[in-house]
């Protein structure tokens, strides 16, 4: 596959460049940054999952004394009627636009209708208060079945289902529906010898980001401003904030500040338009930040979802057909993962016969945002239950099973294309090679694998490189570090130069300071930022050896660059000294002047990744709860340029997609309330709740990339969730479809086996 | 000429048309012609994320295509 | 508004200021005395991102007053590195990635030293129940109870 | 009432003066132990103006005594210091792995036993294993002082018998009969964190024999608030706390249980689940028992 390469800092585990100011407390999240003359700026949020504004009074508010400003829909323009939202979140900016402040109805509980700012949070409480919205209260649908039954009331009388084989003139809560499909379903599942069915359940979770949404806007009077957030995106929050507001991109400049998690739902904007427009009416800056029930009422959870699966095989465990149905939750406006649930459902596998259907739905939740892979946890987790009920049936190892079925390079992906080099297989035999796949469970515990994958992305993105009067090297580059980003660009930039890590920062640059990048998510940041930081590197390396050239007075093909130095080539000019950086840079202002290079790119080639994941837990048969006893996370990340921040994702994603497995969830009631939006009733995992995550890093390197990431993010959610259900299915024998499993659940199917 | 292979999604703004061979140098041009040919798909197939012999492009526009291609368009994918 | 006055000890150092009835600890830090390396998750003592030592116990800022904090010594993340650099609880912490977006570490940080306060050797699971009340989402834990464990076993000195 | 004041008396009259004060003028005054409740209360549901009552500087709130025949703590003790006693803790053992169950090791910092009781969740831990092992709440007001049992203290939801005027000011608990023992067990979805889906204390004495002779059990979070129950008891006394005595006992705690469907738990749930707790810790108090009479104590 790939000949062994030595790099000397390619895979190693140094120390972030910010980390210090981490771990003291000097970091400056979205939070920490105060501003003279600043007010601050809170949200007004409905009461009702579902109503018509029909008159809000502001007069009340608007007087009390300490209140600088009060918005409503009316002081926003009109959402824009056309675009989407760039790359990551999905769904219409006119949509958006209706989340960040809600016009004529609001469609979930906590949807933004009105906002303040005032000289302290106190104040800005009491004049929410002292707004007056008259509601039509309307019944909110709440699930997928009542949202997508005949005769639902409508979210909006507008929406017509995309993509039916006939245009519609009916309106319907259904937003979209796709295919897709290959060969003949029915042979296929003539030709099995066993089929399986099942038909999963899992409800909306959230990304749990420790850090609240939170930002300052200080507008001017010229309508020029400057915005500090938390951010996964600043130049992607800039652009929307730019459309939503009908503003010059020019006349807006978004500074990202540390950030304090996201997985995908710091992609999305809710507060920056509040706080430029609050701020422009007030003349002061405007400090904004969610609470935590904030965010979990109004920001973009993942969809909950419904799945039907059907699996035919052959009794040597050849697949011979698949059916998908599926249902997203897209929350309150269109803009789901299905499509990416769709695409993902039978990814790993080499199927001649197949068909998936999906339905993206509308409901009186909040809009759905990113959460890390979206869209493939769900019907993964539907797909790799059935293949763990199929190779029960069957009798077979379940990774002989799944690694019998593989898909390679070669092999056609369920959504068309042939896969490039990708590692399944080798992640496959990874796990039947683990001793953590063969070692004995204790008594009544059980043991699940699943697969996981995501696609990974390109996108655009900036990289500038600096070489400082000493040799020392700035990067600067433009996405936010959510998870030691920077230390993976010294990495690489070290490597290519031949320079010491130690020798090389990397910064992150604001919108005016450097060039456009789309977010960090969709695990592109060390692929594609990556690569322009190599590429710039590599400009810098041809233009050192120019500067040798024209220091020794001999030709540039003569130099070459080898371990961070310009040598003459062997053989002729022998007595040339070799010539450091800091030897060029020294001697710049002589051969040219400062050494600066910059690339920018659109990354194609992204990587696919897969996973395999073991799980080990034990169930307490008499209350149902589950201990997790160990866990095992394989990935193919292509190549790990930060070992122990690759390890770090493995394991984080890992975490995650055992709190959703096991007891994470959204519980509304029936008036469409979210009844845990704090972190007491929304569990996610703690300290103790969990092993050691063991992780095992397959490498089959990305040709596309030039030190052979694939990225490495995304995929480690995917394959949790079904490990978990299959070792619960291992341990007491009943195949529980839904999630989360949480206790009762458990011990309810316990009883119900008789147990 | 390049294979060009729709999803079951965009059948409705191809005329239903799944598979077709469309005379193009590089996907500029592919896009030009199939939105001659489908005047309602322009929109649709300018914001899909294209494959382009396995390699999956979110912006594609300038990428070369030979003789024997195979161009998917598919949904696009957000990311977390 | 009837603002009391405080006076208190914060990381050895005599602050006073004046706090609202209701204001929390992790309010008065924060806003009023600028010290925002004491990070708010939650406000509702559920994550642990502010926590700070008060007399030494371990505790929540977002559920102490600041009018109860008068005469007390309060460590903060700010006072855990000295002159002569790095605690070793934040060297450990960097050395083995136990961070990833680093908004839990400080709360983490001051949860580990107060561990290390009581309970020298900890085993794994005396550190995973006592750090049980600082929420990390980035890391799955692994790495930071790995961090913990070498901290203790470099404090208890060669064997 | 127009504003929030915060008020720190030292001593009990003092105390005494500046509630007596506040409920004579109607205004609402609070009193503060730990705080873990309240100040959360003042984030969210109830942001009403108040004064806060700090009852921490009074020597009484803080005082633990282990007499010979009578153990008082504190009402404004933290968890985290009655479980650094080491006596306490090996005397009431269940009474104190119900405090130490009580949030994080944050919370176990500021969180009282007085205020898990005065909060008067259904689902505070303490409150059934006070009840176990039958403590008495001393109270002080303006008209003195007066005592009553645990199971009669707490009324119903979130409410107490305290009047206008009156604090909680310790707990006072008999102190274990030789070849007695407690414990607590509760059920969370999580390891931590969690409010209890259900609990159980118990305590038992046992004869020379090692027959159960005294025993009391007390559920929580299955009813509006934790009862005492008496059946279970009578299930235990006169056995060996066998298997069958520990079935019997259980099968009247879910008997007992009068829970509710939330989002912590469904009804059957809970009824399940706290009769296995009832097994699970009344032999956990048996074995302590045992041990206990095998030392002679």
């Amino acid at each position: 596959m790939s000949e062994s390469i030595d790099y000397k800092l390619v895979g190693t585990s140094p120390v972030r460049p910010d980390g210090v100011d981490k771990v003291t407390g000097r970091a400056q999240y979205g939070a920490d940054l105060n501003l003279p003359n600043q007010i601050h700026g809170k949200v007004l949020r409905s009461p009702y999952a579902h109503a018509r504004i029909k008159r809000i009074d502001t007069s009340r508010a608007m007087a009390m004394p300490g209140v600088y400003a009060v918005i409503t829909g009316e002081d926003f323009p009109p959402p824009p009627e056309h675009g989407d939202v760039g790359g990551e979140a999905g769904g219409s900016i006119g949509d958006l636009a209706r989340v960040i402040m809600a016009r004529d109805k609001a469609l979930y509980h906590g949807h933004a209708v009105a906002a303040v700012a005032a000289r302290s949070l106190r104040i800005a409480d009491e004049a929410l208060a002292a707004i007056e919205v008259e509601y039509e209260v309307l019944e909110p649908v709440l699930d997928l079945d009542a949202a997508m039954a005949p005769g639902a009331p409508l979210l909006d009388e507008n929406c017509f289902t995309k993509n039916l084989p006939e245009k519609t003139d009916k309106p319907s809560n259904i937003a979209e529906v796709m295919v897709l499909s290959r060969g003949d379903v029915d042979q296929g599942f003539e030709q099995a010898d066993v089929i399986v069915e099942g038909e999963y359940r899992i409800p909306m979770a959230h990304q749990g980001y420790i850090e609240p949404h939170a930002c300052i806007a200080n507008t001017n009077e010229a309508g020029q401003s400057t915005v500090w957030c938390c951010t996964q995106a600043h130049f992607d929050f800039r652009a929307i904030t730019a459309k939503v507001l009908n503003m010059n991109v020019a006349d807006l400049k978004f500074i990202a500040s540390e950030i304090g998690g996201g997985f995908g739902g710091k992609t999305v904007v809710y507060l920056e338009p509040l706080a430029v427009l609050l701020s422009l009416k007030a003349r002061r800056p405007v400090k904004m930040k969610m609470t935590r029930e904030e965010v979990f009422r109004a920001t973009g959870p993942t969809s909950g979802t419904h799945c039907k699966i059907k699996v035919g095989a052959k009794k040597d465990g050849t697949l011979t057909a698949a059916t998908a149905w599926m249902a997203y939750e897209a929350g309150a406006y269109a803009g789901s993962p299905m499509g990416a649930g769709a695409m993902t459902v039978f990814v790993p596998y080499d199927l001649e016969n197949f068909k998936v259907e999906g339905y993206e739905v509308l409901l009186n939740k909040p809009k759905v945002g990113a959460y890390r892979a979206p869209g493939a946890p769900q019907s993964m987790h539907a797909m790799e239950s059935a293949m763990d009920d199929l190779a029960r049936e069957l009798n077979m190892d379940p990774l002989d099973l799944r690694l019998k079925n593989a898909a390679e390079e070669g092999t056609r992906a369920p959504y068309g294309p042939k896969f490039p080099v990708i590692g399944l297989k080798e992640c496959l035999r990874a796990a039947k090679a683990h001793p953590n796949y063969t070692r004995a469970l204790p008594e009544g515990a059980g043991r699940g694998v699943a697969v996981g994958f995501w696609f990974n992305f390109g996108l655009q993105s900036s990289a500038e490189v600096h070489i400082n009067e000493n040799g020392t090297v700035t990067v600067v580059e433009g996405n936010p570090d959510i998870g030691g980003s920077r230390a993976s660009m010294c990495i690489m930039a070290a490597e290519t130069l031949g320079v010491p890590y130690e020798s090389v920062r990397t910064l992150i640059g604001d919108t005016e300071s450097t060039g456009f990048s789309n977010s960090t998510g969709g695990s592109r940041t060390t692929f594609a930022t990556g690569m322009a930081v190599v590429r710039a590197c590599e400009d810098i390396i041809a233009q050192c050896r120019a500067r040798a050239a024209v220091t020794w007075g001999i030709d540039e093909d003569q130099v070459l660059w080898v371990d961070g130095q310009a040598i003459p080539a062997s053989g002729v000019n022998d007595e040339l000294k070799p010539l450091s950086l800091a030897d060029i840079a020294e001697n710049a202002a002589k051969t040219g002047g400062p050494l600066l290079s910059r690339a920018s790119l659109t990354a194609k080639g992204a990587g696919p990744s897969f996973s395999v994941n073991i799980a080990d837990l034990q169930v307490d048969r008499e209350t149902g709860k589950i201990d997790v006893l160990a866990f095992t996370a394989i990935q193919d990340a292509g190549r790990a340029i930060h070992k122990a921040y690759v390890e770090g994702q493995l394991q984080g994603g890992a975490a995650q997609g055992l709190g959703w497995a096991l007891n994470e969830e959204y519980i509304y009631n029936a008036d469409g309330i979210m009844e845990n939006a704090g972190f007491l009733d929304y569990r996610m995992p703690v300290a103790s709740d969990l092993p050691m995550i063991d992780t095992h890093i397959v490498e089959v390197p990305n040709p596309r990339h030039p030190y052979g990431v694939r990225g490495v993010g995304e995929t480690p959610i995917v394959a949790p969730l079904a490990a978990t259900a299959n070792a619960v299915r291992d341990a007491i024998g009943i195949r529980i479809h839904d999630l989360p499993l949480s206790p009762p659940r458990v011990l309810a199917a316990l009883d119900a086996a008789g147990d | 000429m390049a294979h060009v292979v729709f999803p079951g999604h965009l059948l409705a703004v191809t005329d239903g048309e799944a598979e077709l061979d469309v005379p193009a140098c590089n996907v500029r041009e592919l896009l030009a012609a199939l939105e001659q040919r489908f005047p309602d798909a322009g929109d649709e197939l300018r914001k899909s994320t294209i494959a382009i012999d396995g390699l999956i492009c979110q912006d594609a526009f300038l990428e070369t295509l030979r003789p024997d291609s195979e161009v998917f368009f598919m949904p696009r994918i957000a990311g977390g | 508004m009837n603002k009391i006055q405080v006076i208190t000890s914060i990381n050895h150092e005599e602050v006073e200021f004046l706090c609202e009835p209701q204001e929390t600890l992790l309010d008065v830090l924060r806003e009023t005395l600028g010290r925002t390396g004491t990070k708010e998750g939650c406000a509702t003592g559920d994550c642990g991102a502010c926590s700070v030592l008060v007399d030494d116990r371990l505790v929540c800022s977002c559920l102490v007053l600041a009018a109860e904090t008068g005469g007390r010594e309060i460590t903060t993340i700010e006072g855990i590195a000295t002159e002569e650099g790095l605690h070793p609880i934040q060297q450990k912490f960097l050395d083995h990635a136990a961070l990833q977006c680093g908004i839990c570490t400080p709360g983490l940080i001051i949860a580990t030293k107060s561990l290390l306060d009581r309970h020298p050797d900890p085993d794994e699971t005396t550190i995973r129940y006592w750090l049980a009340g600082n929420l990390c989402r980035c890391t799955g834990y692994d790495k930071i109870v790995r961090a913990v464990q070498d901290v203790a076993r470099d404090l208890a000195g060669p064997a | 009432m127009e504003a929030f004041a915060y008020v720190a008396p030292s001593s009990i009259d003092e105390a005494v003066a500046e509630l007596a004060k506040h409920a004579k003028k109607g205004h609402r005054a609070q009193v503060l132990a730990g705080g873990t409740d309240l100040l959360v209360q003042l984030r969210g549901a109830d942001i009403e103006p108040r004064i806060l009552v700090d009852i921490k500087k009074v020597a009484e709130t803080n005082r633990l005594h282990l007499g010979k025949n009578e153990i008082f703590i504190g009402a404004a003790i933290p968890s985290a210091v009655l479980n650094e006693n080491t006596e306490l803790v090996e005397l009431l053992p269940g009474l104190l792995e119900a405090a130490d169950l009580i949030g994080s090791t944050q919370i176990q910092g500021r969180a009282t036993l007085g205020g898990n009781l005065c909060n008067a969740s259904p689902a505070g831990d303490t409150i059934p294993a006070m009840i176990a092992v039958g403590v008495s709440c001393v109270i002080i007001g303006g008209k003195g002082q007066r005592e009553m049992p645990v199971e009669k203290f707490v009324l119903g939801v979130g409410r107490n018998a305290l009047k206008a005027g009156e604090f909680l000011v310790g707990l006072k608990i008999p102190r274990p009969k030789s070849r007695s023992a407690d414990a607590y067990m509760r059920f969370i979805p999580r390891t931590e964190m969690d409010i209890a889906v259900a609990g159980c204390g118990v305590s038992v004495t046992l004869d020379a024999k090692g027959l159960c002779k005294e025993a009391r059990v007390a559920i929580g979070a299955v009813a509006p608030t934790a009862i005492l129950v008496p059946a279970a008891a009578r299930a235990l006394i006169g056995t060996t706390l066998d298997d069958a005595a520990l079935a019997a006992a259980a099968a009247a705690c879910s008997d007992a249980a009068s829970p509710i469907t939330d989002k912590r738990g469904t009804i059957d749930f809970r009824r399940k689940v706290v009769g296995v707790l009832c097994r699970r810790a009344t032999a956990i108090a048996r074995d302590r028992a045992l041990a206990r009479k095998a030392l002679g104590v």
